[in-house]
Order: C-alpha cells, then sequence, then structure tokens
C-alpha cells in the first residue's frame, strides 16, 4: 500500500492544501462544478465498496443518494430541525432502508442483482413522482435550508469546504475498511463465492454489508446536495445518473478509492469541458468513455499505478 | 360479447403484442449474453438505430419494401462488424463489468450520433403490411402486430436451432466460455466474434423495424423498451431463449393487466415488483442459468 | 522449490475442545444419499471419521468423492440422510457455518482469489474467526488489532513452512499451479480447523514434492488434526492414512486398514488395477 | 467588430431535445434577422448556447455558466422543473431570463426577473375547459395526462375548472413519457361514460393516444388535444382518418388567422425555408423573446438592470406568435386558440382565443 | 517435426525461460520434467501461441510465429491445457465436437474420431449430455485430452494429463497414447509423473528455472542420478 510511506501522506496533504487554497480564487461556476464533481465522488466511493470490492454491479446508486436527499430535506421542512443533524439522519435512515432492500439481493448474482437494482431505481422514480404529499412530486422540493458554519466566506465557498472534509472522511473511512478483514472478505466474495463461503465467510451477509456500507455513502451525498443546491426534484436520482455514477468508478479504476474520486471528477468535468464541441458533445463524451475504457485496463488510476511501478522498478 | 369480458381479451392481446417486441429485444439480449458473457447494455440503442435507419431508408421513398429492410439489415451487419473491431474487440480480453460499461459508452454515443442525424423529432415506420387494422368480433388487432408477431417468432425459433444446433453456434458460446480455450480449439475467435455483433445488430435492426410502425421512430425510442426487454430476461433467466419468451410475455400482460385494474401510475413498479417477487422464488428466472459452479 | 519439512508450532488447533467428553469419532455420516437428476452421485453412504487420524476417502474417477466432501462443507444439501459433527446434527448448514464450526476444505482443482496477493489469501482462511466489528475497524480499536496482529503472524509462519514467503505479496494467478496447491493449503490451515477435507491435494506436485505433503500431514495429525484425503496417488494414500474407504459408483464398497484395502480384490478390480500401486 | 452576445440555456440533448431544436431555430432566425436588419445599434447579435440535458443540477450548470460570461440576458428552457431549480440562481444572479415553461408555480415565485414567454398552464386549462364545455358542450370530462410536471399540474388545474363550471371529470388516467400501449387508459375513458375526452402529453404520445383511440373505437367521443395539435411534427404521425372528432387547444396560430397576420406569414415561410420544417409554438415565442431582447439592447443598452425594467414595462409588442405585454407574475403572453379542423384536411382553423382576463 | 529455438518469455521483470531450444521428431513422445514453477506450462503456452515470446518456433521446417494460436491448431498443434479449461456451459459431447472447427468442412463428419474419443473414454460416452461444469475432476481431465484428440493434432501438447486420473486410468491413457503415437501422432507432454511418463516416452527434456539442463532418452534420464534425486524421489 502506498498509503502507508510518510512520503505519500506528506503529498497528499499538499494537494489538499493546494485544492484548498486555489479554491478561493475559483469563480462560483468553478466552484459548482467542484462541489458537484465531489458530492459524486462520495457516492462513487460508496460504490467502490459494492462493485469495487465485492464485485456487485449496483444501477442504484442514484436511488439511495435520492432517498438520502429526499429524507434530508423533507425532515430539515417538517421538524425545523438544523441541517446538520438531518444529514446525519438522512444518512442513517438511507442505510436502513438500503438493509431491508438488501434482502430480495441475498439469494442472486451479477446480472440478476444488476436488474434488480435497476427495477429498483425505476421505481423509485415512479414513487417519488407520485407521492406528491411527501416528495412534491414531479415540481420538487425547493427552499431547502444550506448547510452553514456561519463564516463570512461566500456560501459556494464555504460549502466547498464542507465538501472537502466530508470527501476526506468518507474515503479514510473507505480506506480502513479496505485495508481489514472486512474489506478482504469483500474482496473475496467477488472473486469466489464459493472459496469464500468455505473459508468461512457469510457471503450473504458480507454483499450485505457492501450494499448497505454503499448505500450510507449514497444517502450522505444526496443529503449533502440537497443542503447545497436547496433544490431537488425527481430528474436528479434517475437511472442514468445511476449508471454514470458506476462508470465513474470504473472510468477511474474500480480497485481504488482514488480512482472512485478520480473518475468521479472526470466524468463529472468531462461534459462541461466538453461544451465547446457544441451539439455533438454528448457523442464525445460516450467516445472519450470508450476510449478511456480501451486505453486504460483498470481505469485510470489502475494504469497510473502500474506506470509508476514500472518507473519504480526501473529505477532499482 | 360481454363489454368487460372483451376489454379483457383486447388488453390481454395488447399485452401479448407488446410482449413480443420484448421478447425480441430479451432475446438480443439473450444472444449477447449467450455468446459473449456481457449484458448489453446498449440494446435499447441498437434497436433504436434499426428503427431510425429504417425510418430513413423509407424515406427516401424508391426503395422497395425490400430495398427498405435489405439496406437496413446490410447496414446494421456492417455497424455491428465496425462496432466489434472498434469497440468489442479492444474490451474483450477485459473484465466483463469493464465491457458492460463500454457498452453503455457505445449507447450514449449512439443516441447522440443519431440524435445529431436523424433530429429529436419522431417519425413515422414503416412497414410492408400497411396500416390496417383486422377487427374479429370487436377486438382490434393492427396487422403489423401479426406481421411482427410471425417474423418474431420464426427469427427467434432459428435463432435456437442455431446456437444448439449448429457448429457456428456451438462455437459461439463457446468463445463466451473461454476464449482461450476456443483459440486452441482452433476457433477462429476475431472472425466468429465479428460474426456474433453482426448478428446482433441485425437482430436488433428486425426488432428496430418491427416495432417503429407500432411505436413510432425517434431517438429514444430504445429506452424504456430496453429495461423491459431486460425485466423479461430476468424472470425467463439469462441464456435461455424460451426465457425470453415467457418472460416477455409475462412482461407485457403484466404491464397492460397492472395499468388497467391496478394503476397506470404505478405500472412500471408492478412490473419491477412483480420481477423481484420472481427471482426471491427462482433466483435465476423460470428456467435457470445452466452453468453454475461446483466444489 | 517447496521445502516443508521444517516443523513450526503452527497447524491444527491445539485440540480445542478438552472436555470429559471427547468424542472418538469426529465427524460422522449417516446414510448420506445425493442424486443429481437420476444420477446418484452418493448413496447411502455411512463414513466415521476418527479423532486424529488420517481417512482416505479413494476410488475411480466419478465414484462420488468430491460430491461427498461438497456434502460435507454444506455446499450440496443431501437428498437423504445425516451428517454428525462431534455428535450434532450439522446437515444442511450453510458453509460458513460449518467453517466457523471447524470444518475446513480444500478444492480438487484449487480456487483461490485471484485478485488477492498470496498473503491475502492465506489471511482469509481465517475469516470465520473474526470478531472485529465494521466500528472496531473504523476506530483501528484494540480488538481488532489484537486480531489483526495475531493473524499476521499466524499466516506469516504458516507461508513459512510451506517455503512461501518469498512469494507473499505476488498476486496468487502469478504462481505455478504447484504452488498454488499449497497456497489452498495455508488457507485451509489459517483457520485453525478440526476436521480437514482435502481434495487431491498432491495433484500437480511431483514426487519429491509429494513426499513433503506426507511428511507434513502426518505431521498435522501429530498435532490433534482430523482429515478426510481424497486421493489418486496411492503411494501418498498408503502412507499416511489410518483408515480408507473405497467409493465406487456412490457406494462404499469397502473399508478398513491400508494393508486390507492393498489386498482386497474388490479394490482392486474397482479402482487399483494390477499393476496400479507400483506406479503410484 | 465588436458583438452582443445573449445566453440560451436549452434542452439540446436527451428525451427534451424535440422542443429544445425548435427554441434554438427560433434563436437562430431572430439571430440572423437583428443582425441583417443592422444589428443592435451597429453590433452584431450572437446566442450563446448551453445544454441543460433533463438534469435540474446541469441546468443550473449551464445557467450559471452564462452567468458567469456576464451576460447582459439569458433566456432557459421551458421545463418547468429546471425553471424552478434555476429561479433562486436567477434571482442570486439579478439577471432577467425569459422561459416557455407553462407552470404555474414558477409564477407564484414572484421572481421580478422571470418572464414567460408562453401562455401559462392555469390559462391553457381555462381554454380547454371552454373547448370541452362551451365549444363541445360536454359535461362529463375524462381526461388522459402525460406523468409529468407538465401532465400531472395541468390536469388539476383542468379539473378545478370543470368542477367550477359545473361539469364532472368521469375518468383521470396517467401514461408514461414513453409509453406505447394506451389501451387500458382508452379502455377506462370508454367505460367511464365520458362525453369528451382531454389529452395532455407530447408529441408522439399524443399522436400514439389519436391513433389508438381510432383503432379502439372512442371516435364517437370527441376528444380535445392539448399539445401540438396544429403542428406539422405531430400532423405528419398521423393519418387523416384520425382527425375524426378532435378539436384542440394552440399556443400560436400562424398565417392569415394570426392577429399579427403578415408578419406571421413571413415568419413561417422564412422558418420554414431555412430550417425544412415548419415552426411551432416554441420556435416562435423565442423568437418573439429574441425580437424584444434586441428592442431592448437597443432602447437600454447590455445593462443587466435596464434590461428587466425595460421588459416589465413592456406592453403591446406585436410578435409573430401573438401580443406580449408584460403582466401579473411575468407572463408576457395572454392568449390562446380553441382551433378546429377544416374537414378533409390536415389545418385547423380558429374557434375562439381565449385570453387571461 | 517441432523445433523451438531459443525460446524466452517474461512476465514483467520475471523471466520465466530463458532460450529455451527443444525439438521433437516425428512420431516421438517427449516428456518435459521439472519442478513447480520451472515454466512447463510456459513453454506448451509458447508453442501454442498464447503468450508473447521472443525465439521462434516452427512446424515441419517452417515458422509458425505468425500464426494465430487457431492458425496454430488448423496447422496440426494441439494441446490439453493445463487447469484443463473445459467449456462449462457445453454438454460434454458440444465440447468435443467444436474442437473440430479446426478442420471441419460442411458435410464431413467426426463421427470415428468420436468414437475414438469414447473408445478411450467411455465414461464421456455415458455423460455425452452433461454440462462440462457439472463433471468430476477426472472426467474434466478425460474431457480435456479427447477434445485435444478431436482436433485431429499432428503434434499433441499435454500439460500433465494423468492428473486427477485414477491410477488405473492414467496407465490406460498412456497406452493408448502410446498406440495413438504408433498411428502417426507426436506428442509432447508435460507430467509430474516422472516414473509413468519415463516409461512411455522416447526422449526427455529437463527444465529447471526456465532453463534446460539436461535432456536424453527416456531410458538414459530415468537412471540419471539428478532425475533420480529430485524427481523420482530415490
Ligand atoms: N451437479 C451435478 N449434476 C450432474 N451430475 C453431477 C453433478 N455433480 C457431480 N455429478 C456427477 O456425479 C459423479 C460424481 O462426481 P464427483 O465429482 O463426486 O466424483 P469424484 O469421485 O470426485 O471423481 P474424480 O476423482 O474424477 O474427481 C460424476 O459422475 C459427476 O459427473
Ligand atoms: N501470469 C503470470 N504472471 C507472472 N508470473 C507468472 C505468470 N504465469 C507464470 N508465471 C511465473 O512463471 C514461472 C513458470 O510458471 P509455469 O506455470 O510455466 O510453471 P510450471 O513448470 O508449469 O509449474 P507447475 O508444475 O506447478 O505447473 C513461475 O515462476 C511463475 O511464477
Ligand atoms: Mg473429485
Ligand atoms: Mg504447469
Amino acid at each position: 500500500m502506498p498509503g502507508s510511506s510518510i512520503e505519500f501522506r506528506v503529498v497528499i496533504l499538499a494537494v489538499v492544501l493546494a485544492i484548498l487554497g486555489i479554491a478561493t480564487f475559483l469563480s462560483d461556476y468553478d466552484l459548482r462544478l467542484a462541489i458537484l464533481a465531489i458530492l459524486a465522488a462520495i457516492s462513487v466511493i460508496g460504490l467502490y465498496f459494492a462493485f469495487g470490492l465485492a464485485g456487485m454491479i449496483h444501477l442504484a446508486q442514484g436511488a439511495f443518494v435520492g432517498i438520502g436527499a429526499y429524507f434530508s430535506a423533507v425532515l430539515v421542512l417538517r421538524t425545523g430541525l438544523s441541517p446538520w443533524i438531518t444529514v446525519l439522519i438522512a444518512t442513517a435512515a438511507t442505510t436502513l432502508i438500503s438493509a431491508l432492500l438488501a434482502y430480495p439481493m441475498h439469494r442472486t448474482k451479477s446480472h440478476y442483482l444488476a436488474l434488480i437494482t435497476v427495477g429498483f431505481n425505476v421505481s423509485f422514480e415512479v414513487i417519488i413522482r407520485n407521492w406528491i404529499s411527501m416528495t412534491g412530486g414531479y415540481d420538487g422540493i425547493g427552499g431547502i435550508p444550506l448547510l452553514r458554519i456561519g463564516t463570512p466566506l461566500r456560501s459556494e465557498l464555504e460549502f466547498f469546504y464542507i465538501a472537502v472534509a466530508a470527501l476526506i472522511v468518507c474515503a479514510l473511512i473507505a480506506s480502513l475498511l479496505r485495508t481489514s478483514h472486512i474489506g478482504r472478505a469483500m474482496v473475496a466474495v467477488r472473486d469466489d463465492e464459493l472459496a469464500a463461503a468455505a473459508s468461512g465467510i457469510n457471503v450473504a451477509r458480507t454483499k450485505t454489508l457492501a450494499f448497505v456500507i454503499c448505500s450510507g455513502y449514497g444517502g450522505l451525498s444526496g443529503a449533502l446536495y440537497a443542503h447545497y443546491s436547496g433544490f431537488i426534484s425527481p430528474d436528479d436520482f434517475s437511472l442514468g445518473r445511476s449508471i454514470i455514477l458506476l462508470s465513474m468508478l470504473i472510468v477511474g479504476g474500480e480497485f481504488s478509492i482514488l480512482g472512485a474520486i478520480v473518475g468521479a471528477v472526470v466524468l463529472s468535468y468531462l461534459p462541461e469541458w466538453l461544451r465547446f464541441v457544441g451539439g455533438g458533445y454528448m457523442a464525445v463524451f460516450g467516445l472519450l468513455m470508450l476510449g478511456v475504457l480501451i486505453i486504460m485496463p483498470n481505469g485510470i488510476m489502475g494504469s497510473l499505478r502500474s506506470r509508476w511501478r514500472l518507473a519504480m522498478s526501473k529505477d532499482r | 360479447m360481454d363489454l368487460a369480458i372483451q376489454q379483457f381479451a383486447q388488453l390481454a392481446l395488447n399485452g401479448v403484442a407488446v410482449g413480443c417486441i420484448y421478447a425480441i429485444m430479451a432475446i438480443s439480449v439473450q444472444l449477447v449474453y449467450e455468446t459473449t458473457g456481457v449484458v448489453n447494455f446498449a440494446t435499447g440503442q441498437l434497436v433504436m438505430v434499426g428503427a431510425v435507419v429504417g425510418a430513413s431508408f423509407a424515406a427516401i421513398g424508391s426503395l422497395g419494401v425490400g430495398g427498405i429492410y435489405t439496406a437496413t439489415l446490410v447496414s446494421m451487419a456492417a455497424m455491428g462488424i465496425v462496432f466489434a473491431i472498434t469497440a468489442y474487440w479492444p474490451l474483450q480480453s477485459r473484465s466483463i463489468s469493464t465491457v458492460v460499461i463500454g457498452t453503455i459508452a457505445v449507447g450514449i454515443f449512439l443516441q447522440n450520433v443519431a440524435l445529431m442525424g436523424f433530429g429529436p423529432l419522431p417519425a413515422k415506420g414503416f412497414s410492408p403490411v400497411g396500416e390496417g387494422i383486422l377487427n374479429i368480433s370487436g377486438i382490434v388487432v393492427p396487422t403489423h402486430s401479426i406481421f411482427a408477431a410471425v417474423v418474431s417468432s420464426a427469427l427467434i425459433g432459428g435463432l435456437y436451432i442455431f446456437l444448439n444446433y449448429t457448429s457456428l453456434g456451438v462455437q459461439m458460446r463457446a468463445i463466451a466460455q473461454d476464449i482461450e480455450a476456443a483459440r486452441l480449439m482452433g476457433i477462429q475467435t476475431t472472425a466468429v466474434l465479428g460474426f456474433t455483433w453482426a448478428l446482433t445488430w441485425v437482430f436488433a435492426g428486425v426488432g428496430g423495424l418491427l416495432l417503429a410502425p407500432l411505436w413510432l421512430v425517434d431517438v429514444d425510442v430504445g429506452d424504456s423498451v430496453a429495461l423491459k426487454a431486460f425485466a423479461a430476461a430476468i424472470i425467463g433467466g439469462f441464456g435461455s431463449i424460451p426465457g425470453a419468451i415467457v418472460g416477455g410475455l409475462i412482461v407485457g400482460l403484466n404491464e397492460t393487466f397492472s395499468a388497467a385494474y391496478i394503476s397506470t401510475k404505478y405500472k412500471d413498479v408492478v412490473v419491477f415488483g412483480v420481477m423481484i417477487a420472481f427471482l426471491l422464488f427462482k433466483p435465476r428466472g423460470i428456467f435457470g442459468e445452466r452453468i453454475s459452479e461446483r466444489g | 522449490m517447496a521445502l516443508w519439512g521444517r516443523s513450526g508450532p503452527v497447524g491444527g488447533s491445539p485440540c480445542r475442545r478438552t472436555g470429559e467428553m471427547e468424542r472418538k469419532i469426529l465427524l460422522e455420516t449417516v446414510g448420506l444419499e445425493c442424486h443429481f437428476g437420476g444420477l446418484r452421485a452418493v448413496s447411502n453412504l455411512d463414513m466415521r471419521l476418527e479423532r486424529g487420524k488420517i481417512t482416505a476417502l479413494i476410488g475411480p474417477n466419478g465414484a462420488g468423492k468430491s460430491t461427498t466432501i461438497n456434502l460435507l462443507c454444506g455446499f450440496v444439501t443431501p437428498t437423504a440422510g445425516r451428517i454428525l459433527l462431534d455428535g450434532k446434527d450439522v446437515t444442511a448448514r450453510p458453509p460458513h457455518r460449518l467453517a466457523k464450526a471447524g470444518m475446513v476444505r480444500t478444492f480438487q482443482n484449487g480456487r483461490l482469489f485471484s485478485r488477492m496477493s498470496v498473503f491475502e489469501n492465506a489471511q482469509i482462511g481465517n475469516s470465520s474467526r473474526m470478531a472485529a466489528s465494521v466500528f472496531d475497524v473504523v476506530r483501528r480499536g484494540l480488538r481488532w488489532r489484537t486480531e489483526e496482529v495475531n493473524l499476521r503472524r499466524r499466516v506469516r509462519d504458516l507461508l513459512d513452512e510451506f517455503g512461501l514467503l518469498a512469494d507473499a505479496d505476488r498476486l496468487v494467478t502469478e504462481l505455478p499451479y504447484g504452488k498454488q496447491r499449497q497456497v489452498e493449503m495455508v488457507r485451509a490451515l489459517a483457520g485453525s480447523p478440526d476436521v480437514l477435507l482435502l481434495d487431491e491435494p498432491a495433484a500437480g506436485l511431483n514426487s519429491v514434492e509429494r513426499e513433503n505433503l506426507a511428511l507434513y500431514l502426518e505431521e498435522l495429525r501429530g498435532r490433534g488434526l482430523t482429515m478426510l484425503l481424497v486421493e489418486h496417488h496411492m503411494g501418498l494414500v498408503m502412507k499416511v492414512a489410518d483408515h480408507v474407504v473405497v467409493l465406487n459408483f456412490g457406494s462404499k464398497i469397502f473399508e478398513g486398514t491400508t494393508e486390507k484395502t492393498q489386498k482386497s480384490s474388490v479394490v482392486a478390480e474397482a479402482y487399483l488395477g494390477r499393476r496400479g500401486i507400483q506406479h503410484a | 467588430q465588436e458583438e452582443i452576445v445573449v445566453g440560451a440555456a436549452l434542452p439540446i440533448t436527451g428525451p427534451f431535445a424535440g422542443a429544445g431544436l425548435q427554441t434554438l431555430q427560433g434563436l437562430q432566425l431572430a439571430e440572423h434577422d437583428i443582425n441583417t436588419a443592422g444589428g443592435i445599434n451597429g453590433k452584431k447579435i450572437r446566442f450563446q448556447t448551453e445544454d441543460t440535458q433533463v438534469s435540474n443540477s446541469v441546468a443550473i450548470n449551464a445557467f450559471l455558466k452564462l452567468d458567469q460570461a456576464k451576460l447582459p440576458f439569458i433566456f432557459l428552457s421551458s421545463f418547468t422543473v429546471q425553471n424552478l431549480a434555476t429561479e433562486p440562481e436567477v434571482k442570486k444572479a439579478k439577471v432577467a431570463v425569459m422561459y416557455g415553461g407553462g407552470g404555474v408555480t414558477i409564477g407564484e415565485q414572484n421572481n421580478p426577473y422571470m418572464f414567460r414567454l408562453r401562455a401559462n398552464d392555469a390559462l391553457r386549462a381555462a381554454a380547454t375547459a371552454e373547448a370541452a364545455m362551451g365549444v363541445l358542450k360536454k359535461k362529463k370530462i375524462a381526461i388522459i395526462n402525460v406523468q409529468d410536471q407538465f401532465g400531472n399540474a395541468i390536469a388539476e388545474l383542468l379539473r378545478k375548472k370543470i368542477v367550477e363550471r359545473g361539469g364532472e371529470v368521469v375518468a383521470t388516467e396517467t401514461h408514461n413519457i414513453r409509453d406505447t400501449d394506451f389501451a387500458p387508459q382508452l379502455q377506462k375513458v370508454k367505460n367511464s361514460g365520458a362525453e369528451a375526452l382531454v389529452v395532455f402529453g407530447y408529441i408522439r404520445d399524443q399522436a400514439l393516444i389519436i391513433k389508438q383511440r381510432r383503432a379502439l373505437g372512442l371516435t364517437g367521443i370527441p376528444m380535445v388535444s392539448v399539445t401540438s395539435v396544429n403542428e406539422d411534427s405531430m400532423l405528419s404521425l398521423i393519418a387523416l382518418e384520425d382527425l375524426e372528432n378532435v378539436i384542440g387547444v394552440a399556443d400560436a396560430v400562424f398565417g392569415e388567422a394570426n392577429p399579427n397576420g403578415p408578419k406571421s406569414v413571413k415568419f413561417v415561410d422564412d422558418f420554414t425555408a431555412r430550417f425544412k420544417v415548419p415552426p411551432d409554438g416554441f420556435g416562435s415565442v423565442y423568437y418573439d423573446g429574441a425580437m424584444m431582447v434586441a428592442e431592448a439592447l437597443k432602447k437600454v443598452g447590455p445593462d443587466r438592470e435596464k434590461i428587466r425594467a425595460y421588459l416589465a414595462g413592456l406592453q403591446n409588442y406585436k410578435g409573430v406568435t401573438g401580443t406580449f405585454g408584460a403582466g401579473a407574475n411575468g407572463d408576457m403572453l395572454h392568449a390562446v386558440s380553441i382551433v378546429e379542423f377544416i374537414p378533409g384536411k390536415k389545418a385547423v382553423r380558429v374557434v375562439k382565443n381565449v385570453t387571461d382576463k | 517435426m517441432l523445433r523451438c529455438n531459443d525460446i524466452s518469455v517474461s512476465y514483467g521483470s520475471v523471466k520465466a525461460l530463458s532460450e529455451v531450444s527443444l525439438h521433437v521428431e516425428a512420431n516421438e513422445i517427449i516428456s518435459l520434467l521439472g519442478a513447480n514453477g520451472a515454466g512447463k506450462t510456459t513453454l506448451l503456452r509458447a508453442i501454442s501461441g498464447l503468450t508473447a515470446t521472443s525465439g521462434t518456433v516452427s512446424l515441419d521446417g517452417s515458422s509458425i510465429d505468425h500464426l494465430s494460436p487457431s492458425r496454430r491448431v488448423r496447422a496440426g498443434v494441439a494441446q490439453a491445457p493445463e487447469r484443463r479449461r473445459i467449456f462449462p456451459g457445453l454438454t460434454v459431447l458440444e465440447n468435443l465436437t467444436v474442437a473440430t472447427a479446426a478442420w471441419k468442412r460442411l458435410g464431413v463428419a467426426y463421427d470415428e474420431d468420436l468414437d475414438r474419443v469414447y473408445q478411450l473414454f467411455p465414461r464421456l460416452k455415458e455423460r455425452a449430455r452433461q454440462l462440462g461444469w457439472s463433471l468430476s475432476g477426472g472426467e474434466q481431465q478425460m474431457l480435456a485430452i479427447g477434445r485435444a484428440l478431436m482436433s485431429r493434432p499432428r503434434v499433441l501438447l499435454l500439460d500433465e494429463p494423468s492428473l486427477g486420473l485414477a491410477p488405473m486410468l492414467s496407465e490406460e491413457v498412456y497406452e493408448r497414447i502410446a498406440k495413438i503415437n504408433k498411428q502417426g501422432m507426436t506428442v509432447l507432454l508435460v507430467e509430474q509423473n516422472t516414473a509413468m511418463a519415463l516409461a512411455y516416452s522416447t526422449r526427455a527434456y529437463v527444465l529447471e528455472h526456465g532453463k534446460i539442463v539436461l535432456e536424453g532418452t527416456a531410458k538414459v534420464l530415468a537412471e540419471h542420478p539428478r532425475v533420480r534425486e529430485a524427481y523420482l524421489g530415490t
């Protein structure tokens, strides 16, 4: 693990500080893109558990982001609690809800599971749209109180710092879990369920855990989003969104947490960078995505890492 | 005939008609799965391309029925080969999930290229049997639906025989299961995979041609249908052609009946709810998947 | 080349259940039956594994040996019959619970976790003994740290014993087949099992390596481990087994000591062939 | 030579691209017309577009990108949810915008920077009620609406109007935008004993409902169609027979029937010549919007606040769609038309204009 | 007939084979001996064209380096690979017939080939309709060998053919291989069961750490002290 070397930590720290510093010079639009990328990154780290480690093709992360967002928004508007508290409650609630949903997935595998999640995401959209008394239906929910720390900073900048902090905590927890028997068990289940079971791993429980952690990350990301944008509606939590979230992980490199972050940033920014292309920019987006998959076998981080390794081995 | 019964019969017929289209698309999903091990998330877009290309050839006006169909399917086959060379082949040695995401990328690409080329407005599809409607004692059915059902049954039967009883079909399945071993058996994997994808695109093309006159053509025409086709494949069981048919019909009927007797708002929830319920009792679909593992 | 001669402090558990009531028979099957469609892969099998002994299960290809192991470790639910582990009925328990109860297996064709290093593969073997929760892990709590440290030490010792320490950080798929088989043994032992079900552990090993395996199995037995050995290498079986059970077409056709097995004409006809033993 | 850039955040990709394309074409034609007529006091005008897809988040991105460029004016899309999502940002940015979404909820935000180019859905619902109850003289009405913000909201407005006028809504059915089989909904309408059917949808589903209505033998129940009823994009999808017993409510009627006749005729000809398709309501209102903005730029220059004030005071602007004027809630267009088909033709004539008082 | 010159293979920085040369003459049975990790499998993979290699492989005097793996099979070099690589979702019969892709033309029958395999392994005939994944280990091994035979090879590469076979059967398999060999098929085999391999082969090579350290006739090698110590355990 490169994470163990002190040098590596210093580098990371420097990068983080630099980002925080540079942020003060950015326009609100640039900060907004950065914040959206970071929020996406949090839910993609969640997918790192479900898909990267446990190998579950999970196409409903958008729905869990939505559950977190709606839960927190409704709670804050109905109870008047502080958004800081409702974000935490919403995250916990999303986790619980996903634990219930994990049940029907127990016995299914790979594609079946993928399609169950598809069904779940579609159903979520339908329910959110029609449960008007709770969710406002298609109109969505507006006027959600924003998360503030109470600094004199611009609100975008302030939220940017909140988001960076959340991302760092999330990534840290993820890396702690990955390097423990829990993370190992997830990888084992992905590689070979039969052998994992024979080695004493409770496959169903491990998959449920991965799924639940994944949803927790999604819920947190969604709740933060609600209190950042102030407005949520069903379109932002569609199946299409879920697909993009999973693509972020794979493009970034499904085997690493840094990959999750890099993928989220790249695919969040790509459409914005491509706006200059004009009408066909989404076609270019599709092509570039395919290109990354072809040129970089294990995603961006995967191939950076193997480059790096190769360079290191030549040095010696 | 009693009105309630007549309406029930009408709904059942419509459910079957919709189910047939789902079945063809589910078959396209199955074909790719059986021959490459990949769930093709671009299925909806392939069907869309078929419909759009068909509509574009029909718009030329001077091509006859045969001309339109041949031109469409030949272009689909050509595009399938291009796809195999440029997108599938470079990804083929990667993990299945990478290929799956690759198909998503291709889907995004196709949809947006079609949007640029064809434009966002819907168009009429072309039917070789015209827009007539048959009325059988109050129950109506478009003649094109009958045509579609006949063509798709023939194709599905043909595909079943092809995959299970011809040497090439068995070779295609062997490649999906272990491509290196397939090379060691002297199978020319590159050529066979090219053929596989050409066939897949042609199949999707037929799907597109068949559904166009019934549902109109636009660049989103495949999207929601694809989801239903996946549900059909799941209910029937991946890798099973009879499963795709049964699954397609179940989804089609389920959709029409739940719209009529439960709720038009929640009908999709019912469809996916039934799918999940199926999986609780039959985790591998009705016809199951044949490949398993042993210790 | 692997040298397994060195003896160390690891291996089977040092008799965790030392109660007064220790049973002589640790694992027992009663009328075990397994059908696949019309095929009777195992039929009416009564088999007893004595504590601290090596029982060999032999028989021609397709006789039902691996199926028996699959039944014992919970992969396949028996059509009929019971499995008793230390006197308790464990029929149709899920595999991970059986592993926790001390029954661990290896696989005939080798099944390792291909995305993991040798070391991590070995660590997985101890999964059923890890009790630390998600919260322990995230806090890096004492419970987790002790567990992890102990596990690392144990795995390191085991790898050392098998001469695999140099390969510890390699991806398992990079290892030659023979070494992969050894990693599987390490993985199985990492969980401190009471019963070890070995499905053709010598397949892919040459005769020198096989000799070492024999010594090692004997050593494990010395530490009190109970073993079921499925093997086609008669040399190995005859050398280490205390008791032999012979299957043919799913049924037990013979059972007895190694000497009796070698002399049995039934076994010779069904399995060994005229010159089988010399060639093994 | 300097140019003046005006922003437009529109759905160029995704399911709403159809409306987005017409919008874009309306703006492009306006750009051409303004510049050939001498531009804005000698400077050329240019519309910079950004895609909103179907996502609110992306719509806000697009808006902020344009806002960041400090453009004097920005056009938003015709999708109410996106408009709602962008509304707070508009307020923050203090830039006047024009949008085409009909949802009444946007107007209720009382945002002084938001100007609506099309009739609001309350007016459209009132006209629909008038078509069904006043023109067709039916009392038992069935509604089929597309499941989305537009469909659900306008169906509810219509229901209220009908009840207000002493009628009865005997069935309210919904469908998804991508649905293909409408037999369940149509059968329920038939069974409900409805005397008239109102459909709110988009081009494709509307066309399919009209076709399937005839196939299932429901032509006896007159139908009021609200979307694109007089537009080529929809009419080209259906047969003449399908139009039996159909009337409609149209945003814009072009040509001679238009209150600003000659101007409208020229617009249709120019548009059709340039884009090979006739304009629809989206194309025409954004064309008009662009012209109004050009006027504002000419009069008060590229100052955001002055443009807002100018538009807020604008009255009686005669556009190609109709006559615009700033009213309550930022509404600028105040009339829609009830139309019927000329027998044997896929063309309409105006039965009645309905205005918001 | 088959000749390898200076074959080297590396995996990253690890050299698995360095400049291995060997030759197999028509009608020979050659065995390749070596401890695990010596590079035996790697060499067979190189001959079949499954890894990137330097050096040349030639068949009947002409180089086959440029040929894809499947073309090499068509040229007559078949392999029963390590780990068997049975197609799990094909039936036993399909597993066998699919291998005829190497030579099959429309209308040419393979009944004789099939009979020959069934004769060698009657169990396969009993299991003809069973799917590959559900076979027992030994049955899979039979299928792997049978499948390689179905492609009508002139040179057959066998990677540990006796692995997982019951003693009686593995002996029988060797007898049959010897018989087929007499009918004109050349065999290159990798085997852990050194005694048995040497008993049936004409010549043998010993591979250690990716290099050939010994070669000679089977008889001589069987008596060689180094072989006796390292591979025969005596
Ligand atoms: N799931 C299954 N479906 C059908 N038949 C099966 C299944 N599993 C095993 N069999 C059959 O049951 C028989 C016993 O298989 P098993 O694997 O137990 O044999 P084995 O004694 O381990 O043989 P070997 O020594 O060759 O490994 C075999 O003939 C096999 O084909
Ligand atoms: N994919 C790989 N990546 C890295 N190293 C590899 C890979 N495959 C093989 N090796 C290395 O190449 C060497 C030769 O391996 P090979 O599989 O050819 O051995 P072998 O002689 O067949 O052994 P066995 O008898 O155990 O099958 C070994 O040191 C192995 O670690
Ligand atoms: Mg076995
Ligand atoms: Mg090997």
